[in-house]
Formats: C-alpha cells, structure tokens, sequence
C-alpha cells in the first residue's frame, strides 16, 4: 500500500489531490464522496458583494475553455452562516480562497475568515489590486511581497499563495511570497486569453478576455511548478489542465508537493477520485513507497540545460 | 406538494452518476430533431421531470465539444432501463450527438437539477412550449397523468412539420392545441386568447412553460391577473452541471430585489413569477 | 474578388499569410508554390556560429507541441553565399529574422543584412540577452527599447520587431518597440513551458523547457494580439495556433493586419495556401472587398469590459 | 551513379505531395509489424527505395499524435498505383495507423528525403539489417535486382518470427541469411566473421544498412579496412520532414570535422562513413 499522505507546511493531507478554487462547491458531492479528497478548496471570496461579469461567461478553446466568471460574491456573513456549515458536512481540511482589491482588504479579510472550521487560507492574488490600476498583485514581486506581508500578520493560519501565470516573473514572485511568509504555493491561475465568433464578429466573452483552463495549459503551468520549486522551499501546490492521474505526476516529478484539479471535474466529476486511486496504483506501479517521494524526482544531468538558454528558438 | 426531484441541498451522494449509457434506438423525428433512447442504470432512469443531464458529446472532425451539453429528459422507463432525449441538432455538441448509432456509448452526468413540482391539490394544468421547450414539457404530462391531474397543452412551433411531442401529450390524455408560425397561430395575442378562456373555463390551476421568453410573458401577466401558479423551465449555457462554476446564472425577480440563481442548480425549474427576461 | 493585399508600413505584401520563422525553408517549396505568399521569412540567423540545442528537440502535447530547437546558425557568410540566392528564386517579399545576446551584436548583424534582395528585418527580441543575464530582450520595455534604438539606427530596411509571451508587460513592450521606430510588431513568439516522460522520468526534451506552439496558445495570443493593437499604431501580424482561414480571419478582427503560420505547416504543408484561399472566400462570402476590412473590426460595446477587470476569476 | 531520388537542392515543387491515400489491404505479418499497402496517386507512387513519407496517424482515443509520423517506403507498385509500408506498432501514432482498415484514407506526405544510390558498375552488394530497418532496405532488394546487381541480405531480428521482408529479398534473387538474439547469431563478432568471408568471395562491392549501430559500427570498419563504399539510413524524429524544423539532425564526420545535418532532408541515406554513433 503507497501512503498517498502529503505535507503542506503544517498540514497533513490524506493525498496530494484536492479541487482548484471556484470549480468545486457542495453540488460535487451528488456524484463523489467528498471526504476520499486531499482538502476542499472554496471558490474565492471577497468582502464586497459581487455580481461576476456579464454573461456568456465561458468559451470553449483547442482542449481548454476560456472563463470570465469574475468573483460573485454574496459577502463574509453569509459565507460564515451558509457556506461553512455546509462544508463542515466533510471531513477534508477546508482551504478558504480570499480575495480583496487592496492590501488591507486583504489583511482584513483574511482575518475575518480566520475561523474554526477553517484550515488554510488561499489567498487569490491573481486578482487586479486597484492600487496598481487593475494589475493583478501576483504580477510583480514588489506587490506580492506587499499584500503577503499583510496577510501574514493578519492571520494564524496556514496561508497559501496563488499565483499568476500572466508574469513573466514567476520566479521572483514565488521568493516574495516565501520571503512574506506564504506556507505554500499554488501554481497557477488561468491564462489570460480571448476568442471572437465569427459569426458575429463578437468577442465569445461577455467581459472580452477570460482565464484559459484545461489540458491546453498544461505544459506552461508545468513549467512554472518547475521554476517556482527549484527556487524556493515551501510546498509547490500545482495546478493547470490535470485530468489524469499521470498529469498529476508529471506535475509532482516537476516539483509539485501537491495539486489542483478543475477543468477536469467538469468534464469528469469523478476525476479526482480517479487520480488519487491513479496516484496510488501508479507508485505501486514502481515500488514508490510514498508518493511524496515523487516531489521533484525528476531526473537530469546539469548539461540538460545550457547557461543561456535558446529555448523554443 | 409532489417533488419528483429534491432540493439542492438535499440530494445525497449518488443521487446524480457518471456512467456509460448504451443507445437503444436514434431516430430523427423531424427535419430538426433527433430522438435518442439510451440504456442506462439508476439513478438515470429515476430523473424526474425537467431534471437533466449533461452529455459528453462525441467529436465530429475538426469541431470538439470540449464541454458537456446539457440536455434534460424526454422520458424515461425504469422498467425498461431507459432514458430519453429529443433533441434539436444546433452545434458541434448536437451534430456530434447525431451521430451515435444502436450499441454506441454515450457518456451521461446525472440526473442533475430540480424538475417541475405538481400539487396534487390541482386539478388541471396548462403546459405552454415551444421548440425544444416541447421536449422538456414532455415528462410533465406522465407526471400529470399519473396523478390524474389534467392537462391542456398548447404546442408551438414555426411549422407544422416542427412540432413535437404532441404524441406523448396525447397519449396523456392532454388537451392539444397546436400553433405555428408558418399559420400565424402562435403570437402572443392569440395564445393570450386561448388561455384566457381556458381560465374562464376552469382549467387553469397552473402554467408550465418552456422555450419561450414571449409565452413566458403572457403567462405571467395572467398569473398575476388571476393569482395563478406557475413553473418555467430555462435554458443556460453550463460549463459543470452542479452548482459550481456560476456561468449559468440568470437573474430572477425575488419580492421585488433581484437575484442571480444558477439555472443548473436552483433550476432548470423555476417559479413562473420569478423569471426576468 | 476580395482585394487580399494589405500594406505592412512601406511593404504591401499580396496577401497578409506568411510562414513564421524557424518553421519555413526552401524545403517546403516541394509541397507548394512559394510564389503565392504573401512574405518569405527566414529562419532566425545570428553573428556567431550556433549548434543549436540538445537532442530531443520536440514533444507533443495536448494541440500543440514543445521545441527547443535553438538557433543552429551557420554564420553571416554562409546565408548571405548560399541561403540568400536560393530563396532569391522566389518573389515574395523576403524578410530576415536575425538576432543576438547583445544590443549592439544586434545593430552590427541588422547592418550586415540590409543588402539587396533583403526587404525587411524582423529582429527576434524573444532571445537571451547576456547583458541581463539571459532574460529575454523583449521580456522587458526597458531592454526592448534599448536593442530597437539601436537596430533602428543600423538598418533602413523595414523594422519587425518579434516579441515574447513570456511577459506580463505586453502592451509596454509593444509600445517601446513602436517608439523607438519598429515598423511593425509580430506577436508572438513560442510559451516557455516543458513536458516530462513517465517512462523515463527524464525531460522530453533535452533542453528541460522549450517553446508551445500550435492550437493550444492560440487564446492567449489572441489576447496578446488585441492588447498589443490597442496600444500602438504600427501593424500587428499575428503568430500563434493559427491552422485554418478561420483561426486568421479571428486573428485579424483582433487587430492582426496579417498573420504567421509555423506548426500548422508541419501537420500540413499547404496549410498557408488553403488559408489564403480560405480568407478570400470569407471575405466574399460576407461581401468585405479588402481583406484588410477585417483588422480590429471586432464589435463591441465599451461595456464589456469591467474598470478593473476579474478576468478568468 | 543511378540515383532514383533527386539531392535536396533539385527537387521542384510537386516532386512531394499531401493527398489522402486509400487503404487497400492492411494485414499483421508477424507479432509486432502491419503490412500497409495503400492506393495513391503519383508522386507518391514515383518514391525510390530508401525514402520516405510523413503519415497523419489517426488518434486513438486520449492519445492524438499531433505530429506526423516517418515511414520509409517498403515497396511501391506505380502500375497498380501502390504505395506499401512496413511498420512496427511502438506508440500513439502507430497504434492509430493500426486500426485502419481497406477503404479507409489516409493522409500522407511525401516521396521525401535522399533514397539509396546505386552504380551500375558495382556487381554485388550487401544489405545488413535490423528490426524495422529490413523493411527500409527491402526495396532497395527490387532496384539491385532491377539493374542486374547481385544481393546478400543479413537480416537480423530478436526471434526467427520476427524477420521480415526476407521474402522480397528472395523474389529478387538474394542470398539470405538470417540471424537472431534468440539463436545467438545475431552479435557483431558473427556478423563481422560472416561479412569478411563475403568480402574474401568478391562478393561485396558496397554496404548497405538500417537499424542497428552495432553493425554499422562493424560495416564501418570493414569499409575502412577494405576501402568498399556504403551507405546507411538513418532514423530520427521528425517534425515536419522537409528540413525546416531543425529537430532531426544528427552529427556526422566530413573530412575529419562533425557536421550536422537533417536526416529528414540530407538524408536519411547517407554515406555509411560519415554516420557517427
Ligand atoms: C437544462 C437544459 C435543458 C435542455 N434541454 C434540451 C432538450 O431537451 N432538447 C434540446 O434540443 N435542447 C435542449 N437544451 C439546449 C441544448 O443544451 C443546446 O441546444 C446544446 O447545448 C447546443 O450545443 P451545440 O454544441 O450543438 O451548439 P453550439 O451553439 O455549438 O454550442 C456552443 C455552446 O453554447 C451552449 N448552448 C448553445 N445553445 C444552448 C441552449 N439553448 N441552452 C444552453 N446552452 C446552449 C452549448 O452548450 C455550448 O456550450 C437544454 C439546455 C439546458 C440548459
Ligand atoms: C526516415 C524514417 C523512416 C522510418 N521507417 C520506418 C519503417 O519503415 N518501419 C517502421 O516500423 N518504423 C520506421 N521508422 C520509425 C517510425 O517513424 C517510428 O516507429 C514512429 O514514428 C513511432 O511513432 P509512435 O507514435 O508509434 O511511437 P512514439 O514512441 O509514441 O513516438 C513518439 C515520438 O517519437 C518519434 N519516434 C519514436 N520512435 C522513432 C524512430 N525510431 N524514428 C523516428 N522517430 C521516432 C515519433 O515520430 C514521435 O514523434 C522510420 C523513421 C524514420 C525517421
Ligand atoms: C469556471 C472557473 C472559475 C474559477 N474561479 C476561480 C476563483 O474563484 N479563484 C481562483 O483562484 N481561481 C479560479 N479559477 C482558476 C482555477 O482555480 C485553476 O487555477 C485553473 O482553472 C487552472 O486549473 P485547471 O486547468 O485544472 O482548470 C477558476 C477556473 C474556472 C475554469
Ligand atoms: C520548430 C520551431 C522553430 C522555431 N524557430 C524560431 C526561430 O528561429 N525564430 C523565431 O523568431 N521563432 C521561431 N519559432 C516560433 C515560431 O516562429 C512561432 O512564433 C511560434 O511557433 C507560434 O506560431 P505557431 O503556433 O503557428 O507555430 C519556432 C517555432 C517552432 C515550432
Ligand atoms: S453550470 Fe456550473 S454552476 Fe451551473
Ligand atoms: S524534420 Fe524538420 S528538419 Fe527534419
């Protein structure tokens, strides 16, 4: 038997396998039991009501979907009074994703969220920071650090950061958020990306541009695991187009402590659950004991990679 | 009151699965619809009325769906093992869905949603649809049948060659009036006129519609005027099917404040009341 | 009959397709009659001699596919004895793709290929830059500014600069670049990301990462694509995912002016041509007589775009 | 020198082609190789012996091959308008080209790349081969024979059941011989001492050879050793095999210096002296 447990920091994780933000709620459980996963994660929630973007609010793409769901938010009282009891019904940790427009919003938000029956607080700041003009906090390393350091001091609890993959820094972005005190990195977010119907010669997005998810992403999400582990010491949690459990491995052999599933579970709402047992019969596979020791396994001499690299020509 | 479906928040784990389903039969009904029966196992063919499922089309060359498409139940015969679809042939989903033959697989979530309600207190109710509104109305009829409330229906379509399901609204015993563009029959003021005398004549206990934003809007002027019941059934584009990713939201007038439900969640049934355009 | 010709600054190319470089050689003239595109562009070529990276230098993924190529390059000697009389046989415009690790080895190699027979450069910014250590000239506006000002002083031929998505800064770049005199702006080159082998638990390709290409960027290029046209006023032409007349005519209500196919050659090469054919029959088929007609004609009402956007959530 | 493919900077646009070829008859011939022979127009069915195509392998579900897949002509037959290939199921994209069956098409690329050179001066060669090399070299077996140029084959396989292509050898007059892992005949020592002994009989004016480089290693120093000619085909992936990608180059010794060339477009028949290991 492979002991499927994982390590994020302070916590321990039955599996390595848990929801992305904003695709999974409790409706999940009609079809799966919830308590087999890694951890619930919530979809990102905010201070201010929010209504989302206009509709259509998803796109289909070459093995992806485009989505500009935006962040309906029905506020922190009703998430403390419906929300929690509801998923308090399952016994997996309970990752709460925040989000705010400000540094303090943040701070605060986290603060207010930092409640009994939550595990870990995932702090979504892919999100536009109005301070900046609408750039997404992630984007640069200066304003990671920033809202980290608040987030730090304004709770107990296990606080990941979720990164996005529209920098091209992703490297120096991870060291802040470790520098601040991020316990763990979830790698990544959507890509920014838009399509047009031709047919109307309208954008296919109420809101034009949108996040691209699924299989279509993979390999650059797995690059960005792979440069976030190599630079710094905190858990790697990745996350981008894995649908199988050999996603979630080749993710793990990349650097990835753990992962994220989303588009996946539209498609296959029993996706997870077949990835952790994917997981498990994978290592047996190969005599791997733990499937923790998959984490950055894998194999390369230095000349691999050239001092300045051509990469992609 | 008689919930064939339960509300979300109740429905425990099993009560919708993914599962392989076999076609029995695909035939096209008409110029633009297609009738899929497929061999399934519970809790498939358990859908109530106005609940759905969510397909994983297959591919044709070159257009991949890469999302599922919701479809909701034509009918269904436990006994028989089978559930149902009619369906209009739009997209790359629905062509591909066209081309499933006797033996093939097809990839079913479900079922998924909460369906139409009946209060058996009622003793007649009216079913308004048009296009593939008429498919999703279907199962009300058995429904209906079953517990011997009676029904009128009132089928549109462009044509006449278009309308469908009128044979399982008369097998129920339903009333059928068909209206069609092509006849001039099916605007508003006419269909107005019809249920305005069905009201008269006591057959009116409740409206259930789908598939049109117009006849919606006939339906709830009167149900207001004459304080009627109602349900609706709307379409959304969906993304999961289960709540989770909010791209089906609509926005419906609760007590005067609006807000925005999931259609796949709340729905696809919906008070009539509460349905904005 | 559609008008199918569009003008890219002082060029007018017959038609807006043109291969993208690195994926295009006399080879393909096989298959096709080059004389039917719209532009001719060179592999990327540099000063010094250049093997090129290590073996494997391709892998498949989900729609698209990773290279790491490099930049084999046999020298300035080399392409102006041999490479340029044999694509000299063609009449399409020919542009050189060329490029460096430093500001001023770029100005030095645009001087040396701005001969006759030569109608543009388009300066691949994508690369290393060792003065940054290794951080790609285009990755930055700073250091695209500085290498464009340059190259503008070296050449008079038509300018292209070639930017990477492997920034967050997009539209600063592209506004850089049109400042300091690029004629046109070509977005985009390859997504760094990486693939790994389950067998082996090795790199698929030996160089770890490489660049993605094909239908599976094409969402974020498109993207990239509309922010870069928004900003400046130089054309865009469009690089990235691009296989069918459609997958063009989007590109160019996005803001492209014309386009470059690479990968879609490889799964067929008389892709270029079909798309040709493919634009013209669109236009017609919607009664648009120039072609041109179709750049940035994207509608929209100002309202679908939020003040500050929550774009993919 | 008779060159039945033209070097790379002769060849005129039409000299390869994409076209959907038929399939006409598909079988296994052994555990591990399918006989493909497909019905096509020319040029395709103008490729001389030691070139090759780049097929549009059909996905099996979950794994599409997004790349072409190389394959050397096994035979090709200009009056019934065929074109064969001889194939090893490895991976995705063989695995799909496994499922076609006769009538279905197939797109392919091609005649591409630098065959084998034959002189007409030269009496008698040898063609040693291994696993899917016997199939590369099997029509250079029908050009030999062609032009009166005797052949020795040495095939070379893991078991007897898995030789293939001895049988053209033998329709074009070779003399066969067979060597394998399981009988011990297969290693280089046994080889060099049975290739000595042919070149003793004069009965070895040229080396031709596919799929291994432990023997080309062998042929190599015996080619020194007795200054005879030769040539090898080469393997390696290919993204868009007309020399445009750069991804299949290979390092080879020219006059003491290592040159890199592309073996879809320089080759993949070279000069056996410059391939390096
Ligand atoms: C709850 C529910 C029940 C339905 N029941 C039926 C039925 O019984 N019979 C029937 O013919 N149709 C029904 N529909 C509509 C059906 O889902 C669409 O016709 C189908 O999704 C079209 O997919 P396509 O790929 O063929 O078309 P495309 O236009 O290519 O689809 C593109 C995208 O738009 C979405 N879309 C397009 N039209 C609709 C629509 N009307 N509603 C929701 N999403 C849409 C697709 O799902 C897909 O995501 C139902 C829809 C919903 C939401
Ligand atoms: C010029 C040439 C001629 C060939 N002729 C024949 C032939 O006549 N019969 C035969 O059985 N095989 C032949 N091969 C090998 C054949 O191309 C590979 O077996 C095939 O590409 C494997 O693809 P796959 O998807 O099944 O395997 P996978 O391992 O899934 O392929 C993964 C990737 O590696 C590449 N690859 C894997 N093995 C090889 C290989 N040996 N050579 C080149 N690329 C490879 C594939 O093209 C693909 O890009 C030839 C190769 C070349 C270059
Ligand atoms: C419909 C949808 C809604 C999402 N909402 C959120 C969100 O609220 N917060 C967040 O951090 N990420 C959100 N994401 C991003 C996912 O969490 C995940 O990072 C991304 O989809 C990549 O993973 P995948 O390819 O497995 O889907 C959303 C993604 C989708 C498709
Ligand atoms: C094999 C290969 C080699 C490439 N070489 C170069 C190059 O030398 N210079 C360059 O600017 N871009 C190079 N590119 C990038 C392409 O020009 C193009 O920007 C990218 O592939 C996206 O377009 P596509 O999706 O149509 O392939 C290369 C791409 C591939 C696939
Ligand atoms: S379809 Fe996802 S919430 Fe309704
Ligand atoms: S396969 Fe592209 S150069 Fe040989």
């Amino acid at each position: 038997m492979t002991d499927l447990s994982v390590r994020i920091g302070a916590l321990t994780l039955a599996n390595p396998v848990m929801p992305a933000s904003g695709t999974f709620a409790e409706g999940l459980a009609q079809v799966v039991d919830l308590n087999r996963l890694g951890a619930l994660v919530t979809k990102t929630i905010t201070r201010e009501l929010r209504e989302g973007n206009p509709l259509p609010r998803v796109a289909e793409t070459h093995d992806g979907m485009l989505n500009s769901i935006g962040i309906p938010s029905k506020g922190v009282p009703y998430f403390l009074e419906h929300t929690l009891p509801t998923l308090a019904r399952w016994t997996p940790p309970l990752v709460v994703s925040v989000s705010a427009p400000t540094v303090e919003g943040f701070a605060e938000l986290a603060a207010m969220m930092s409640v009994p029956g939550v595990d870990a607080i995932e702090a979504n700041i892919s999100c536009p920071n109005i301070e900046e003009d609408g750039r997404a906090f992630a984007m640069r390393a200066t304003s990671t650090a920033s809202v980290m350091r608040a987030l730090r001091g304004a709770t107990r609890l296990p606080l990941w950061a979720k990164l996005t993959p529209n920098t091209g820094d992703i490297a120096e972005v991870a060291a802040a958020a470790e520098a601040e005190g991020a316990d763990a990195l979830v790698v990544a977010n959507t890509i920014l990306g838009m399509s047009i119907d031709l047919a109307t010669f309208r954008p296919r997005l109420g809101n034009v541009m949108g996040g691209l998810s699924g299989p279509a992403i993979k390999p650059i999400v797995m690059r960005l695991v792979y440069q976030c582990a190599r630079r710094v010491r905190v858990p790697v949690i990745g996350c981008g187009g894995i649908a199988t459990a050999n996603d979630a491995a080749e993710y793990m052999l990349a650097g990835a402590t753990a992962v994220q599933v989303g588009t996946a579970t539209f498609l296959h709402p029993g996706a997870m659950i077949e990835i952790i047992d994917g997981l498990a019969a994978f290592c047996t596979g190969r005599n791997i004991r733990h499937v923790a020791g998959l984490t950055g396994a894998m194999q390369r001499e230095e000349a691999d990679e050239a001092e300045v690299e051509w990469v992609g020509a | 009151m008689l919930a064939a479906s339960l509300p979300p928040e109740d429905r425990p784990t099993g009560s919708a699965t993914e599962q392989l389903a076999t076609v029995v039969t695909h035939v096209a009904v008409n110029a633009e619809y297609r009738h899929l029966v497929l061999h399934a196992i519970p809790p498939a063919i358990d859908a109530a009325p106005g609940q759905f499922f969510q397909l994983l089309c297959p591919a044709l060359p070159g257009a991949a769906p890469f999302l599922r498409r919701p479809m909701s139940i034509y009918g269904v015969d436990p006994a028989a093992r089978e559930v149902a679809f009619l369906y209009k042939v739009t997209g790359a989903g629905t062509s591909g869905l066209a081309t499933l033959t006797p033996g093939d697989t097809l990839n079913i979530v479900g079922p998924l949603g909460r369906g139409f309600v009946l209060d058996p207190a009622w003793r007649s109710i009216i079913a308004v649809g048009r296009g593939a509104g008429l498919a999703t109305l279907a199962p009300l009829a058995q429904l209906a049948h079953k517990h011997g409330v009676a029904i009128t229906a009132i089928l549109s379509a462009r044509r006449p060659d278009l309308v469908v399901s009128d044979p399982v609204f008369r097998r129920c015993g339903a009333d059928v009036t068909i209206v069609t563009d092509a006849e001039g029959t099916s605007g508003p003021i006419h269909i107005e006129r019809l249920l305005r005398r069905l009201i008269a004549d006591e057959r009116c206990d409740a409206f259930f519609t789908c598939g049109s934003a117009r006849l919606l809007a006939v339906q709830q002027r009167l149900a207001r005027e004459f304080d009627l019941a109602g349900q609706v059934a709307l379409e959304q584009q969906m993304a999961c099917g289960l709540g989770m990713c909010f791209c089906c939201v609509r926005d419906f007038n609760v007590g005067g404040t609006v807000v925005r439900k999931r259609v796949c969640w709340d729905g696809p049934v919906f008070d009539l009341m509460g349905a904005t355009p």
